[in-house]
């Protein structure tokens, strides 16, 4: 009868607590989000079934020697499941309609206030009195403007752990609601004229501007900003093996394998930082409702650059395409493409978006070294 | 002291964007320098040390000695 | 001379023990078994190699910082591999046969029979006198009776790590030996018209079914059974990320590169632990004949319950099926099918048999949540 | 005290296979329950962002740009 | 101002060492020698890439916590990483050469006479007092004359830590150069009628011979020279995997997804250990000269003993195959193929010539476990 | 000292390249012995425990169950 009594002592119904309760249901949300609205599925639903295993009660599995608490340890504290998923990103990355045409940079620099409005509303809020956000949590909290997953986990697992798992679903859920947020910012900034733009040709990029390109952006780095060196040092490294094209079986097996099994155990260990004690918080909620905004002014800066660079310059700029220097490769460039579209059908902008698109990755890592640097 | 966090906020926005645009700016020119470079010097590119032949002949022994 | 002296010192030949050439004997056999009789394969061969490194002597590879060891360590101590392993299989595996007929769960069930049997068996020989193994052995050693290697392994290696290898061989030796132990107790506990009834066609299933049982699954076991969670909550994420159709590529690496990586490492890391002695022991006799009792009461309940069942339910259920409810997947289900056919030939039970199948690994890491729950 | 053992031995037995039993009883019942609710909302799906015209015209565009 | 003059201090331009400028200059030249020369890309690519993270001032990556530094210890510093590899190689090597002709292992035993000649070397210069090299420190550098590169990392990693970054290069530097310092050697030591000498066909090799072959040579270890046990067992493991036939999923995965992965890592975590303080010496010219002379005396050796051979032995053999005993797989084999057609372009020596390249992978991880057991 | 050094290192060398002689000896002696033993008993591998009617069979039970 004692063994029926512990194993009743042991269930989950007996012990289980109502914030296990609530997060289970928020995790079967990110999963229905990621499966049913396909929600950048690849990490929500790792994250969200990281989640579910971590609010098993009374099982050691996101806690001590638990398999979703070492892949935290090793992967997401030292910083290299990150790191790995941005060699894997460089691997996947085309720099050439950024070498096209260097100047959308100027776009993804733009977007990258977002970043910084965030981390000031951060701030603004604990001097309100609302939160109490101290200045390494809310750099964690800015980078969510950056609209780039895994440069939010690197920085939050830096500077603010405690936060990583709130972070990362923000950064994660808001990057697949791009087509929804960015839109109407879209069509208030700009003019039916300024949509209709349509854009020059890009020219071909050679081979060798393609190889000389990541040595080139990993030295600049070196030279000015060395704490974004880890994190555009990798991407620089994966995009390096992808253009150089005597490495293919890595590149081949960094863009497959090697990111997947990264990103399954990245997915697992974020969602062990889903416990009901330091996601069900105010904090949650007010790092919900600032990456909303760091989204918006990201994309409406974007936009405005966008709308600078195209009088400033003779070549015609669509200023929509300064929307997607907000980075979520490649859902921003694609959004930019349709609302083009709905103004011109004959209007392809994809590939002009994918510049700044792709320079929104660089930017938002270059703020993420500047706040690391500052900030620890 | 809160103040002087809102202050800390607003000197990291203005360096930190400050920053941003200046790198991508040096960035943007390098980018440029290289590009005119590269097109300049059309890139010569490098040989294989196996000829086609040299291949062909491997090949044919490979298949010799294997057969299975 | 004094160089070729401490060659001849340091060979193999000085140092070598006779349990050591009895080790490598042994560990020749299973590679012979692996290869030659096609037993198990990807682990006997693993396993058995791994026998043969941790077996030569002086040379520090299955201890200290010795590649081996390093894997036993971070591995199978942690029961890292083994969960892996769960979530590949759970990639691999196909529910809906169950799904299509739930009630072979029971199938699944009554097998799990032969591990408590086992279990006792195994305390039995301690009353007698003529063993001396603990509660937390006998659970161990009972856990081969559910016919599935990596959940052996997990349970092993929380509950009784000296016995690992022991328990490992013998695990994998008779799930490959399920074409040989089964027809026998089949043909006896069966009549010629029980194995000729004809099962009518599984009902098709729906992709919300598939997706939504792997959720089902785990919080039931949330609630009810924490500590089988994280073996069954590996399994059900590996089987939720094959059955979404959103994470296709991660489902894949799963099923092909990271299962193979960790399987190489986890047969080395086993194989480590063939050292003379903790294997040349009276209680690896034991441990292989207790085995080969749970492999035929597993299988011998399994027939009852099918018997019990066809009685009972509106539907033909043919009994042979509930052989198939040790698990040993697929082989069971394949032997259901074939002694199926020599009584029928129009009978083809085997998509039948992966319910009891699959079921049966469901059913064996309840026993081994409920086994760590009490033993440890 | 081996007798103890055995004792504790048959008593987990007993348990175990009520607990295995019971788990699964459940859980046939909720998969029971779970497959006649999904048969009835039969799912509605959901729907792809991007149109067919859409895939193909950013395909010919992506075409147009390697063109290598 | 303050944090604009934190930026100052912090950037590449403040803090870097004209060591460092050096350092990155060299590994500037590996990846150009990688990309564009095409010298063992694999390797050249990710330890030049590694060296320029490592070498970028103020930043984190190469200690520490650092991804390149824990990519080090636990993979270099445990010597997980060449082993692995090794498996891998093991797993890519086809022995039927080596099988249809055992007498080329005498090839390949001879060309080891580089790696103790250097060793030799080595010791002279420290006696001479130009170097002051210790005797772990003269194996470690003899060892590049085994024209392997994991056999080199795994010894340097073991007996001198310090130099292995100078070690790895200068092998992998030299074995890349193989087509360039091997033939004049060639055509030094042997005639115009020598090189002429066409060989009769290999015989086929059965199926049983390739699957016993890797037990046979790992149990001669086990019971000769224990020492060179983990570097020959993973060779004989992945060979095993490959040629059994039975687990072709764990022999593909080890070929591709795996290997690949290490060698990423492992080329980084060398390239980590390319600082200025360790590689700007002039021990590091001391080893490039010396390896170089390793290489020749190698390669003159086993065109010497190939000489030999074909005057005791009835079966023509063509020494210029003996130049292939020094490894460098495949690219020695290919070079004695490419001098033997220059004299008769009838003569296809590329099969033959893999049986010594075979051999000389052998008898470099021989001579490894002879260096291991006295140095150590 | 250092004349010890020098000794010490060939002392290595002879017994280095005896030993990997030595071995690669006994290497070629062995897989010779091998070869000629396999050769004699030429191996009689094994059967595969499924026949191909069974595969067959199995094939299109999968085929119908699933067929979607
Ligand atoms: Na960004
Ligand atoms: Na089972
Ligand atoms: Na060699």
């Amino acid at each position: 009868m004692d063994l029926i009594r512990q194993i009743w002592i042991e269930s989950g119904i007996y012990q289980i607590s109502s914030g296990q309760i609530a997060m289970i249901a928020i995790c079967l949300l990110l999963l229905y989000l990621g499966i049913v609205k396909k929600f950048e599925p690849l990490l929500l639903v790792t994250i969200g079934f990281g989640g579910l295993l971590s609010n098993i009660p009374g099982v050691e599995i996101a806690t001590g020697n638990g398999l979703l608490h070492l892949a935290y340890v090793t992967g997401i504290e030292t910083g290299a499941f990150p790191l790995i998923i941005f060699m894997g990103v460089g691997a996947m990355t085309d720099f050439g309609p950024l070498l096209a045409n260097p100047k959308t940079l100027f776009l993804g620099a733009a977007a990258q206030f977002g970043i910084f409005a965030t981390l000031l509303g951060a701030l603004g809020l604990t001097e309100l009195g609302i939160m109490d956000f101290s200045l390494r949590e809310a750099a964690a909290i800015g980078i969510i403007g950056g609209a780039d997953g895994p440069t939010a986990i690197y920085v939050a697992g830096q500077l603010a752990p405690h936060l990583l798992g709130a972070i990362a679903v923000a950064a994660y859920s808001y990057m697949a609601l791009v087509p929804l947020i960015q839109p109407p910012i879209m069509r208030l900034l700009t003019t039916e004229a300024e949509r209709k733009i349509e854009m020059v040709q890009l020219r071909e990029v050679s081979k060798v501007e393609r190889v000389v390109f990541p040595l080139l952006l990993l030295l600049l780095v070196a030279l000015l900003l060395p704490s974004a060196a880890p994190l555009l040092g990798m991407l620089c490294f994966g995009n390096l093996m992808r253009e150089c094209g005597v490495v293919d079986r890595l590149s081949d097996t960094t863009q497959n394998s090697l990111i997947n099994i990264v990103t399954i155990f990245l997915g697992l260990a974020v969602g062990s930082k889903l416990s009901a004690e330091q996601f069900l918080d105010w904090s949650t909620l007010s790092i919900l409702l600032l990456g909303m905004v760091a989204f918006a002014i990201g994309t409406a800066c974007g936009l405005l650059m966008g709308k600078l660079l195209n009088k400033i310059t003779k070549t015609p700029i669509n200023p929509l395409i300064g929307a997607a220097g907000v980075s979520a490769v490649p859902m921003a460039a694609r959004v930019a493409n349709k609302v083009g579209m709905e103004a011109n059908p004959q209007n392809i902008l994809l590939m002009h978006a994918m510049g700044p698109n792709v320079a929104g990755v660089i930017g938002s890592a270059v703020a993420a070294g500047i706040m690391i640097m500052f900030a620890s | 002291m809160e103040i002087g966090l809102l202050n800390q906020g607003v000197t990291l926005m203005l360096v930190g964007m400050g920053t941003v645009f200046s790198f991508l700016t040096i960035l943007v020119m390098a980018m440029s320098l290289m590009s005119s470079i590269v097109v300049k010097f059309a890139a010569s590119g490098s040989d294989d040390d196996v000829s086609p032949e040299e291949v062909a002949a491997i090949t044919a022994a490979i298949a010799v000695h294997r057969k299975k």
